[in-house]
């Protein structure tokens, strides 16, 4: 296995888990997430908690879940409870560290759109609708996002908030008395874009042999970016490993 | 007195023209075997709420069953978009009330509750708030803060898929329980399909398992695998590779209308589609063994 | 990590003087052995909230623990009155907040979900709301009727005494559920003691008889016998006898303060306490043997 | 064994029993109620299905239970849910036909005082309080009060109103959109009262050997009665049998 060889997927996935911290309780979804959790754990974060929005906790799938109610996840769970217990006791009483979300858009303020592109009445492209997105933007201490990094997903305006990153800036999200921090970094195949402090996102950091200029091609607004914009420490070797024959070996995911 | 009868038969006692129905089941438990009665039926105008409409209900609405969707996700899980929905709306050809999952189940719980509505608190995602009027806002007491709030669903028929149930309707339910629960409690009338039927005196042994009591039970069908392509915990698995194949059957309307030709309208019921999936598929969905260790309950 | 410790310990460390507590169980599972601690250790000035009272607060309040009781009802449960209490009660020597079992539970629900109240159905009776503040009334958005509301209850610590957890606190509990796990997730910290501890395997074998997770929990203290008087399902017998002699003892303040020096004071743990029963009293209370069929999860 | 001679709680069992319907949700509680319940399944009502407030539906205790939350009601049970549950899901949703009532004070209009004698700040007697009575009187279809028939019971206004039966009569109950109808009848050791179309408390039946004044004289205010006041049945040889043989041999609450 050549360590300097990693498609994009996995890029994205090694630089989420590296987010994570160890004893964070982390709403999961399959797929990208999935795989970062499990890569954190298998890392510098053996004590992560991994909730699943179908009601169950601290499962140990004996193969990679394809939906989010596989049966591999409750077979030898930790618990299994029904939606609207996973919904309040956990994440609206604020039990939740960790949300992971997902969408058609990310606007220059973190805010995403999984519902339509064009009017909702009278829409052009019908996307799947929330889910339990809009609440794990509102209610999880910190949100990340995990998306490729294309144009069209970056518009500087959602056509659609589905669920919310830092509204218009500044205050506007405290302001709506929501309880969670809001999205503290977007994880793309290019760097990873952070809020400044007035909810922005700006490019906080390249991936190995990207520009920024590579990166503004991609975005739908002027970017701006942290002084001395880092770049990321490539994959190792281990994580390529754990991720490839442990945990994905089939390469569903990545 | 027993409840037990045939699924045609409930279907065709407690499911009419134009009812709200719930068939629950949050990735686990779909009763597909009951959506496919209802289209073999032709029941029409109904209104489809369910969290996710999963492949049954864009089954329904292809075979011209529905006049509505409520829902909070309307995706193929795991796979991609839900054509036969997402096309209806696209084109205006179904209504539609849209929420997310927690405001979606709230609906329930206050139906289920007997509440005029249940709170939450703000999302601070205000834009489906605008689309659907059944968001409301009222201010805590307390703090003067508001919460959003939503009205009780209350459908005409919920259908519950269960894995034991006696001929009461007094069931055990374990694996993912979804709004499962809440939908029985929420509905006019309750059709159980199960699958097993069981001597009251397992339920008895458990009392803690029965999810659903039989007093809220309208009707209860013995069928086997019900759930499939989704899947029964401990009794058989999902379908993956049917949820994948869905994506392709559903691309035009003459292999849509051939599949629900083939597989709902030529057969007279679960059991003959379950044979005529064949061993091979029976194989491959197989659950091994792996048994809840007991509790004892104590004998006073 | 454990989070395994002595009963000692978690109380030494999680209940402070001042501290709102929520000792759970509902005449089922309430942890005795923990209120004997806090009466030994000399904690003072606390809110003690339960929606029965029962035996145990009438101890606390007797050895001076307590400023302040949060109730639903106060009796001797199947006896007659809880003396201790309401002698402090009438003499106002004790301050009070008085629910009715729903009002009550509604707000550990409230808290227990991280919402800022919950609604009810009125039931016409007002003289309750007209003395509790904490009882407010919204308007419904969708009818314009009045809702009663309660808030949040957010106890600092909450003690649940379970039939088995695991070293990080996740428990199996079945029989009488009270507002046990309501109270777990309500509270800042949980103190967990439990029947029996085992390992991760037998609760990993029947997650949905997990119904509080290690998550919420801060201390796991193996405590058998902790509930007795009262009862553990399947492990003892409720004790109906020291119940009624409790109406003998609670009579005067002389044999009340001889009671809780021979079997609180004098003793230094559970252990003792139940050594000191003997074992007649311990035949006495076994339950017998009535398991739970098993249900199969399946390995995929 | 004499089936003519029969003490008063006895005669209050099996007269509360017969109220009962076939298929009747009934909310139990311990003692009088449980045994009228268990002796209405024997006889006329094999479909009664009981529910206990701590979560326990469909019990088969295997002796008599002591207490609301006895073990033995749990073993062999249909179903046990939590609190939260069965006040919900069980009777503020409507699926409870019937509850059943004490109190130390009944008045007029049936209201029911739990809660303390004399000034709540200042009490002469402080009382248990509500536990679920206040939402049984309010949300069971029907409620049925059982209580020795004593003058210091039935005051013509209870000192507090712990749960309502008629508030002050009239439609004063309908129109605080509480959604049961209120008591059907108190069954005392002299009669059955019911209330009139005012809400009114009205003596509807003697007991045998019992005469209106006798009652009048136990009884708070001046007492209406129906015309041509009927007598009770007298407990028959069968409904004593049961209830002494089956289901209190020890005679614990008869």
């Amino acid at each position: 296995m050549d360590k300097l060889t990693y498609n994009p997927k996995e890029l994205m996935v090694v630089n989420a888990a590296r987010l994570l911290r160890d004893g964070d309780v982390v709403f999961v979804g399959v797929g990208i997430p999935n795989l970062a959790c499990n890569l954190a754990m298998r890392t510098h974060a053996p004590n992560l908690q991994m909730i699943y929005e179908a009601g169950v906790i601290g499962a140990q799938p004996s193969r990679l879940p394809l939906s989010i109610g596989d049966p591999s996840l409750v077979t030898g769970a930790l618990s299994v409870c029904s939606m609207v217990d996973i919904f309040t006791l956990y994440l609206q009483r604020g039990n939740v560290d960790v949300g992971f979300l997902g969408g058609a858009q990310i606007d220059q303020f973190g805010n995403i759109n999984a519902t339509v592109i064009g009017d909702y009445q009278n829409p052009k492209v019908r996307l799947p609708g929330s889910g339990g997105s809009m609440e794990i933007a509102g209610w999880a201490n910190r949100c990340y996002i995990i998306t490729p990094h294309q144009k069209r997903r970056f518009p500087a305006k959602v056509d659609f908030q589905t669920s919310i990153g830092f509204l218009d800036g500044g205050d506007a999200r405290a302001k709506t008395g929501v309880r969670g921090g809001g999205p503290e970094a977007v994880v793309t195949d290019l760097g990873i874009l952070k809020p400044d402090e007035n909810g922005e996102l700006v490019l906080a950091a390249l991936h190995p042999g990207v520009d920024f200029e590579k990166v503004q091609e991609n975005t739908g607004w002027a970017l701006k970016q942290v002084q001395n914009c880092p770049v990321t420490d490539p994959p190792l070797q281990d994580e390529l490993r754990i991720l490839r024959e442990e945990l994905d070996p089939q390469r569903i995911y990545i | 007195m027993t409840k037990l009868t045939t699924l045609h038969d409930a279907i065709k006692e407690y499911v009419h023209d134009g009812d709200l129905l719930y068939a629950s089941g949050f990735t686990h438990l779909i009763p597909f075997a009951a959506g496919h009665e209802i289209i073999r039926q032709g029941v029409k105008e109904l209104t489809l709420a369910r969290a996710t409409p999963d492949l049954i209900y864009d089954q329904m609405v292809a075979a011209g069953c529905a006049k509505k969707v409520i829902f909070s996700y309307i995706g193929n899980p795991g796979v991609g978009s839900l054509r036969e929905v997402r096309a209806a709306i696209e084109s205006g050809k179904l209504d539609f009330e849209e929420y997310s999952h927690f405001s979606m189940i709230s609906r329930l719980q206050a139906g289920a509750s007997g509440l005029p509505f249940m709170p939450m608190k703000q999302t601070g995602a205000r834009d489906l708030e605008k689309q659907n009027p059944n968001f409301q806002r009222v201010a805590d007491p307390y703090s003067g803060e508001e919460v959003v709030v939503v009205p009780p669903l209350k459908p005409d028929v919920a259908i519950v898929h269960v894995q034991r149930a006696d001929s009461q309707g007094n069931a055990h339910v374990w694996g993912i329980l979804g709004e499962q629960r809440l939908a029985a409690f929420a509905s006019q009338h309750v059709i159980m399909t199960a699958e097993e039927i069981v001597d009251e005196s397992v339920i008895r042994s458990d009392p803690n398992r029965t999810l659903i009591p039989g007093l809220v039970v309208d009707a209860v069908c013995h069928v086997p695998f019900c759930a499939h392509p989704s899947y029964t915990q401990g009794y058989h698995d999902r379908d993956n590779e049917f949820y994948l194949a869905w994506d392709e059957i559903s691309q035009t309307k003459e292999t849509l209308q051939a599949y629900l030709k083939e597989w709902v309208y030529d057969l007279p019921d679960r059991n003959a589609y379950w044979e005529k999936l064949g061993p091979e598929v029976h194989q491959r969905l197989r659950a091994g063994e792996r048994f809840s260790q007991p509790v004892n309950y104590g004998e006073y």
